[in-house]
């Protein structure tokens, strides 16, 4: 079997396998799923820079009445990426969520619930079958809706519930559109629906689906059960929840827009999705900045950073053909998303680290940190730097490349949007920090092994390095670019 | 060979600061030798290259990262200016700091940082495309944070916070002006200044605008020039960097590199913002030495008067005539040596006499003689005395202004000299005229021991008279400063 | 009208009922109730779009439906868990939607 | 490479002279070397001696040194240099002789050497670079002259020097860059030619008469001079007056081309000779005998600077070279009165001063005879009436200076075995003010001795001397009501430093004001902020929010 069926089907098996061993063989056992699943995505993505772009037939069965699986540079960079998150929180939670410390239940409940939103996370980065991503998303909603409610706290259930809600609507507006798309074309195959005779229904059920991904996503105004439901998980969780579970209707988002229906796109819903994530970028960066609590800092970020995704939608296009030293805001939103996946979630575990050793949870808690943990602190500062878009970090090499098309779409508000969502980032991530540097001598922390305070330095690198050697991952992520990328919608 | 060398340069401080962060602070002979070693190798491996640029070579590396952000380092006259000065005074500072900091905390953490600092002044100065020059800019700003904040005490961290808030929005400005300059020419390389043709005068102007408020803040240009006089709570070797070696210095470069390398002279001229970016230049001037007047502590004072002088870099490009631009570079490293002498004094005086107003200053020089001289050496320099470095830069400033139909620029000088000696003289003349304050008390002994603190200024002192006295010279910054002009004007 | 009106009919007035009580219930198990309303509704209308053209019956949308509906039973089986947990801690209604919950702490 | 260029061109002479008082000057600043150097003091200024008796020959070119040096002894220059060392040597010799052991004695031998090198410079330098350089030096480094003594005078005129002289620094530096610009060139003689031609010429040359006209008393910049005189010590006072204020004058002659600015020649000719009569008027009021020369020599620097705006330029260095010797001498000579224990010896002392004062007032067959007859045959008529009109105020007002020194109060013996050679020193100088000009006067083609024969000139000589003896002599008896020190500064408003302090401080609480703004702001927007965010999270409203948008988004597509 080829690297790309086992990308999804390691998780799948890992989280069946958990069940069945004894609680305290379970991190083993998932450890070694993802060790499975890290060297599937590194070895379907040496196939695909290799070889192109590789395709599967399950059952051998050709669509419309198959399903079809599909690696792209696109795909498999996010897989890719979730593969380095995931192997680092599954790393970060044999700690944080040893039974001892985080209940019984919590801990056994991650572990099937991590390789499950896994699974369901490549399922979406491969499909190309709008109903078989739908399955994926429905999957990974409600394992990541359990992950939530697993400390089982007030607040942790309220959080849950309404994420749950927001899910649902999501899912139902989006199935909606399924329907549809269906009935108007009598196939879910993104390739086939590309070759469609445009039916008149096309931009309802254009408009449908995207409405529910973005109620998925979590994009402003529909970003309210972020924020609480991510500062609920415990650490490792709220890493994953937010570094990968948006960017999986994110994903489907481009690839309905740009692989199944470019044509039926129209300026106008461009530019409400592009205000909307607008909003998002500095009503999320705002919120940050009056936040108290680090986790509620991090999440809200989430929020801003969204944001940047869904405006890149009308700065696409118009690329390498028309200035040929432009790589286009499409992908450069799809670096931005990777570094942020890495960044958030080394932002997570750091605040997980600083939880469960010094107790810190509020701003004013991180006093003196700096010196106690440094390697920790380290760590927040560079994924802050990615975040706040600053060079040499893949986050400003996305930016910087949003921000040109931007120019050259003669959308330059949104590139002031950006800069100031560049500004709002750097003020909400500098109190942490500030906070972090301030002396304090009275700090007291338990002791911190080496390899846990690693993993997040290492994601946060990884992070910057994505910038500092972009010329690589570029080209990766342009293997089987669509043309309406190119083209602009 | 060519390729690799701008990448050695680069690494020969970029490497120690990977390396320092992770040195237990107490293995100081290790730290102590990496950094100093490292600083020597670069100020080895640059006077080579000097000899090697003055006979004509330059150097070329390109990394190219994503589409349209070409990492471009390039040696040539401009840049080694730059990277001599910073370079030399790396060396300096760092001994200077080895003994300031003594066996305080987080050692290893300044030096990781300081090293850090140095490899971004010298990224910055081998840029040779816009892009990279912003990359290094950025770096120079998030690595100059902990350094500001270094302390951690309280008036340390409302320091770095009001360093970042100027700095950061300049930063977004400068990318804002990057980015719209690049959607119409393509990467900017500095070898190729793009053509800007079919571009609208008003664009270009508000570009060149958001250029300026960009390299402006950290070239601390009124009034943008808020974040210095407070990032005086850092510890003077800081300081000394901040003022001297890169911060301000990069703002400078920056703006000479925009207005030469970027927009160029001539076209600068025609769009009619070379006169105002010389009003908001002499204006700084004016305003930081106005300022500096108010001043009751030595390092604030001296803060403001970097606001004056840098500025008169930023006039020199500003006036773009060939003499002018010799002005402007030759202050670069005359203003450094005379403000890098200046901090290492303020800091002697500070942590062996314990002194941070200017009322402390009475008597000193009795006591201090030798971190005295040197003090007094670099702000009779800043006056402009003759023979002093700071001389030779007002001398050709002002034949460059005259040359470009800008005499009022001359009278922008002389007040500047009458304010700056104003300033500067009543530190002199407690030094060495007033009796020591009321309950101060100076053991005779003050500077004994101190050598490591005291030979990086008598070196810099002695190098601020030595470049003024021999400014004709062709190895003097100011010969260098012409040999740039001259290849800049004949390409 | 024939059949397939009738069940589109009967599609639209699941939907628009789900959509109302998603929107207008403030009870946590109506919300999800709602939701199955929404979700058969549209499997309604999905099992009658596989009908079009009058050509036989296509068998795909069959298919799917019945995924559909394991996923949407998975989905209320979680919901309704959560609920039940959430009203056991706080109250059947969300925090801030619930003016005057009485007396939430002695359900528990 | 031009690294590898000769880093001297031409005779070494002309350089090693002025290095020379800066090596001994270094040797103060070696610990325990200010002993030393306060003794080698007169050995600074003689190789300049040589050079000029020698007739100052050779130039030197240094291309590496500050701009590009280039030294040589200009017009006048042998005069000048001549008589420059000569005073400074006696001046040098009165330090050594008199300076009893004090911690300021290295600063002063060191600035004393300083200043004397700068002062042989201005003459020697043929670039504007090197000139400023040695005009800087010879002006600042004075400074620590006049101050030396610490008291409240002095720092009081140490600050009015300083302040002047700066200024002087400051306007010569902006005349010297309009000028060298003009030139294309830093050579002295080709900014000289290019002023009168230039755009800003004007300006340039009213600058550079501004800056040379602080050095040399020009009324109304002359301010510092009667302050700096009576502050400094005897030897400092000789040097300032006698030598260092000529530095103005060889700036006057060398960069300005009175031909080419005729409404500044002519201004400078007016305030010349207000200075001329006007100071020496004022001196007239003294009662401290070195203001009272001090204003000697602003009313002596008046027609120096007044002829050197005429034809007569060319006997300006002639005139300086008495001047200044004579200056010198008498200076001393206070000195030298002030530490004489006997009635003899003042009485000696008076003598002597009387016979240089009346070479200075132009007696028949003095020194100052000869070189006010050279200037006179020079200059336009009315000039020359002028010139003799000077020779009543210039006599009363030394004639006043022996009345006001008798005056003084003897002092108890103290110091009686050097103070022969104290004296003989002055003498020398005196000497020489009487006797040089007459051997110089042939090389110039000036009136001789023989001119006095006629009688006639004689007359229009010595009548003027006679009438300002008869005024000393009036005045003896009922003296002048004593007026303030510095006339002019009386009038100002007490220097200090200027605060604009409202505009700072409207500043600062501009700033203040604009960061409250921003944390009240800042606090009023958090709260809204949270208040949004809490109405998004209530479900029937995001719900609806939903609604809208899907219905939005499928209403905008369907469009499309």
């Amino acid at each position: 079997m080829t690297p790309l069926i086992w990308l999804v089907i390691a998780p799948l098996l890992g989280a069946l396998a958990v069940l069945v061993v004894p609680a305290r063989r379970m991190p083993a056992v998932a450890l070694g799923a993802a060790a499975a699943t890290l060297g599937a995505a590194l070895a379907l993505a040496a196939q695909v820079a290799g070889l192109g772009p590789r395709t599967v037939l399950l059952g051998g069965w050709t669509p419309p009445l198959g399903i079809v699986l599909k690696a792209d540079g696109l795909g498999t960079a996010f897989a890719v990426m979730a593969a380095l998150v995931m192997s680092g929180v599954a790393l970060a939670a044999r700690h944080e969520l040893a039974p001892d410390k985080a209940g019984a239940r919590a801990a056994y409940g991650f572990w099937p619930l991590m390789l499950l939103v896994w699974a369901a996370l490549n399922t979406v980065f491969v499909s190309r079958d709008l109903f078989n991503l739908y399955v994926g998303l429905e999957l990974l909603s409600l394992a990541a809706v359990a992950l939530v409610a697993l400390a089982g706290s007030r607040e942790a259930l309220a959080a849950a519930m309404r994420y749950l809600l927001f899910a649902l609507t999501g899912s139902l507006l989006y199935l909606a559109g399924v329907v549809l798309t269906y009935s108007a074309h009598g196939t879910l195959d993104m390739a086939m629906l590309l070759a469609r005779v445009p039916a008149t229904g096309d931009g309802v059920a254009l408009g449908l689906m995207t409405a529910g991904l973005m109620a998925k996503t979590a994009l402003f105004p529909f970003h309210v059960w972020l924020p609480p439901a991510h500062a609920a998980a415990p650490a490792p969780a709220s890493a994953m929840l937010s570094a990968l579970v948006p960017k999986a209707s994110l994903v489907i988002l481009l690839r309905v827009w740009f692989e199944a229906m470019p044509d039926a796109a129209g300026d106008a819903a461009l530019l409400v999705m592009a205000g909307l994530g607008a909003v998002a970028v500095i009503w999320g960066g705002v919120q940050a900045l009056v936040q108290r609590k680090i986790k509620l800092v991090i999440a809200y970020s989430t929020v801003a950073q969204l944001g940047y995704f869904i405006i890149a939608f009308p700065l696409t296009g118009g690329d390498s053909a028309v200035k040929p030293w432009s790589a286009g805001a499409w992908t450069g939103m799809v670096f931005l998303a990777l570094s942020h996946g890495l960044a958030k979630s080394a932002m997570f575990l750091v605040a997980g680290i600083w939880y469960s050793a010094c107790g810190a949870q509020e701003l004013r808690d991180l006093k003196g940190l700096a010196r106690a943990l440094p390697m920790s602190a380290f760590a927040f500062a560079l994924a802050a730097v990615t975040l706040a878009g600053l060079p040499p970090s893949g986050g400003f090499t996305g930016k910087y490349l949003m921000m040109q098309a931007a120019f050259v779409a003669g959308l330059w508000p949104f590139a002031l949007v950006m800069v100031a969502g560049g500004l709002l980032a750097a003020a909400y991530l500098y109190r942490p920090l500030a906070a972090l540097f301030a002396k304090d001598e009275a700090i007291s922390c338990a002791p911190v092994s080496r390899v846990r305070q690693a993993v997040p330095l290492a994601l946060a690198a990884a992070a910057i390095i994505l910038g500092v050697l972009s010329a690589e991952p570029f080209s990766f992520i342009k293997i089987g670019k669509p043309d309406a990328a190119v083209e602009g919608l | 060979m060519n390729a690799f060398l701008p990448v050695l340069i680069l690494m020969t401080s970029l490497l120690p600061a990977g390396v320092i962060f992770f040195i237990p602070q107490a293995s100081h002979t290790l730290r102590n030798t990496i950094n100093i070693g490292a600083a020597v190798a670069k100020l080895a491996l640059v006077a080579w290259m000097l000899l090697a640029v003055a006979g004509g070579a330059s150097y070329e590396s390109v990394l190219p990262l994503a589409p349209g952000l070409v990492l471009l380092l390039r040696v040539d006259a401009l840049a080694l200016l730059f990277i001599s000065l910073s370079a030399t005074l790396w060396l300096l500072t760092t001994i200077y700091a080895i003994f300031y900091l003594g066996n305080k905390a987080e050692l290893s953490r300044f030096f990781g940082f300081f090293s850090l600092c140095v490899a971004a002044t010298t990224g910055l100065a081998l840029s040779g495309s816009l892009i990279s020059f912003f990359l290094f800019f950025e770096l120079l700003t998030l690595s100059t944070w902990p350094l500001v904040a270094h302390k951690q005490d309280q008036a340390s961290l409302a320091a770095a916070r009001q360093y970042l808030m100027f700095a950061l929005p300049a930063s977004a400005s400068l990318l804002w002006a990057i980015i719209w300059l690049e959607s119409y020419t393509g990467p900017v390389l500095f070898t190729d200044p793009p053509d800007l043709s079919g571009i609208e005068p008003w664009k270009l102007r508000t570009i060149f605008a958001l250029f300026i408020a960009g390299v402006g803040a950290k070239a601390a240009l009124v009034p943008l020039h808020g974040w210095l006089p407070s990032a005086m709570a850092a510890p003077a070797p800081v300081s000394a960097l901040l003022h001297a070696v890169a911060v301000v210095k990069a703002g400078a470069f920056g703006v000479v590199r925009v207005v030469f390398d970027v927009f160029g002279a001539s076209d600068m001229q025609a769009l009619g913002v070379d006169v105002p970016l010389a009003l908001l230049a002499s204006f700084t001037i004016l305003w930081g030495s106005w300022r500096a007047l108010d001043q009751g502590e030595v390092k604030k004072r001296l803060a403001f008067s970097t606001v004056s002088q840098v500025s008169y870099i930023v006039l020199g490009a500003a006036l773009a005539g060939p003499l002018a631009m010799v002005g402007a570079l030759a202050h670069l490293v005359h203003q450094g040596l005379m403000k890098i002498t200046l901090f290492f004094c303020a800091g002697i005086y500070d942590e062996r006499a314990g002194v941070k107003k200017i009322e402390g200053l009475n008597g000193l020089g009795q006591a201090m003689p030798w971190t005295s001289v040197c003090f007094s050496l670099g702000a009779l320099g800043m006056i402009g005395l003759p023979p002093l470095a700071g001389f030779v830069s007002k001398v050709y400033l002002g034949l460059g202004a005259i040359e470009v139909g800008a005499p009022w620029v001359v009278a922008v000088l002389i007040a500047s000299t009458l304010l700056n000696a104003a300033y500067f003289l009543p530190l002199v003349y407690r030094l060495w005229f007033l009796p020591l304050g009321e309950g101060v008390e100076v053991s005779a002994q003050a500077e004994s021991g101190a050598i490591g603190l005291i030979a990086p200024a008598v070196v810099t002192a002695a190098a601020s008279l030595g470049v003024g006295l021999l400014a004709a010279s062709a190895v003097s910054p100011l010969g260098w400063a012409s040999l740039i002009v001259a290849r800049g004007y004949l390409e | 009208m024939n059949g397939l009106d009738i069940l589109a009919l009967s599609a639209s007035a699941l939907v628009g009922l789900g959509i109302y009580g998603l929107l207008a219930a403030r009870h946590l198990l109506r919300r999800v109730l709602a939701f199955n309303l929404v979700g058969s509704g549209l499997f309604l209308w999905f099992g009658a779009a596989g009908a079009r053209g009058g050509v036989g019956v296509d068998p795909i949308p069959q298919a799917l439906i019945i995924t559909g509906i394991v996923v949407a039973l998975a989905a209320s089986a979680l919901g309704v868990a959560l609920v039940v947990a959430h009203a056991r801690l706080s109250g059947p209604t969300l925090p801030e939607e619930a003016p005057c919950d009485p007396e939430p702490d002695n359900r528990a | 490479m031009s690294a590898l260029a000769p880093i001297v061109i031409g005779d070494v002479w002309p350089f090693a002279l002025l290095v020379w008082p800066l090596l001994i000057g270094l040797v103060a600043a070696l610990p325990g070397g200010a002993r030393w150097a306060l003794r080698l003091l007169p050995l600074a200024p003689l190789p300049a001696l040589g050079f000029a008796l020698a007739g100052a020959p050779g130039a030197v070119l240094l291309p590496d040194l500050i701009l590009g040096t280039s030294l040589e002894a200009g017009r006048g220059g042998p005069l000048f240099i001549g008589m420059t060392a000569l005073v400074w040597a006696m001046a040098g010799l009165h330090v050594a002789l008199t300076f009893e052991r004090g911690a300021r004695n290295g600063i002063f031998a060191g600035f004393w050497c300083l200043t004397l090198a700068g002062n042989l410079g201005v003459f020697l330098a043929q670039d504007i670079a090197s000139f400023y350089v040695a005009f800087a030096a010879v002006s600042l480094a004075a400074w620590f002259l006049v101050v030396h003594d610490r008291t409240p005078e002095a720092l009081y005129a140490g600050r009015i020097y300083i302040i002047l002289a700066i200024i002087g620094e400051a306007s010569l530096l902006a005349g010297l860059l309009i000028g060298a610009q003009a030139a294309e060139s830093f050579a002295i003689a080709e900014v000289r030619s290019a002023l009168a031609g230039a755009p800003l010429g004007g300006l340039a040359a009213g600058l550079l008469m501004a800056g040379f006209g602080i050095k040399a008393g020009l009324v109304p910049l002359h301010i510092w001079l009667p302050l700096a005189h009576p502050a400094a010590p005897v030897p400092g006072s000789a040097v300032l007056s006698g030598a260092i204020v000529k530095a103005g004058l060889i700036g006057v002659l060398a960069f300005i081309p009175a031909g080419g600015f005729p409404a500044l020649a002519n201004a400078v000719v007016i305030l010349g000779l207000v200075g001329a009569f006007g100071a020496a008027l004022w001196g007239l009021t003294q009662n401290n005998p070195k203001a009272v020369l001090a204003y000697s020599t602003i009313s002596q620097m008046g027609v120096m600077l007044a002829l050197s705006m005429t034809a007569a330029a060319s006997m300006v260095p002639f005139y300086a070279l008495h001047h200044g010797l004579a200056k010198g001498a008498l200076f001393l000579l206070v000195g030298v009165f002030l530490a004489a224990t006997s009635a003899r010896q003042r009485i000696v002392v008076l003598v002597a001063m009387g016979a240089i004062g009346l070479s200075v007032a132009g007696l028949p067959f003095t020194g100052g005879a000869i070189v006010k007859a050279a200037a006179k045959a020079e200059a336009p008529a009315w000039l020359a009436l002028a010139i003799s009109a000077s020779g009543v105020t210039t006599s009363a007002v030394l004639g006043w200076l022996l009345v006001s020194l008798a005056a003084k109060p003897a002092k108890p013996a103290e110091s009686a075995r050097v103070w022969p050679i104290l004296l003989a020193g002055p003498l020398m100088l005196g000497l020489a003010a009487w006797a040089l000009p007459h051997a110089v006067a042939p090389m110039l083609g000036a009136p001789d001795w023989a001119y006095f024969t006629k009688a006639a000139a004689l007359a229009e000589v010595g009548l003027p001397v006679l009438v300002g003896g008869l005024i000393a002599a009036v005045l003896m008896r009922k003296p002048l009501p004593s007026a303030p020190t510095g006339d002019l500064i009386a009038l100002l408003p007490a220097i200090s430093r200027p605060r604009f302090g409202r505009l700072t401080a409207a500043w600062q609480s501009a700033a203040r004001s604009f960061r409250g703004l921003l944390i009240i702001n800042s606090r009023r927007s958090a709260k809204a902020a949270q208040s949004g965010e809490a109405a998004l999270l209530r479900w029937p409203l995001a719900g609806a929010l939903l609604t809208a948008t899907t219905l939005l988004l499928a209403w905008s597509l369907a469009r499309a």
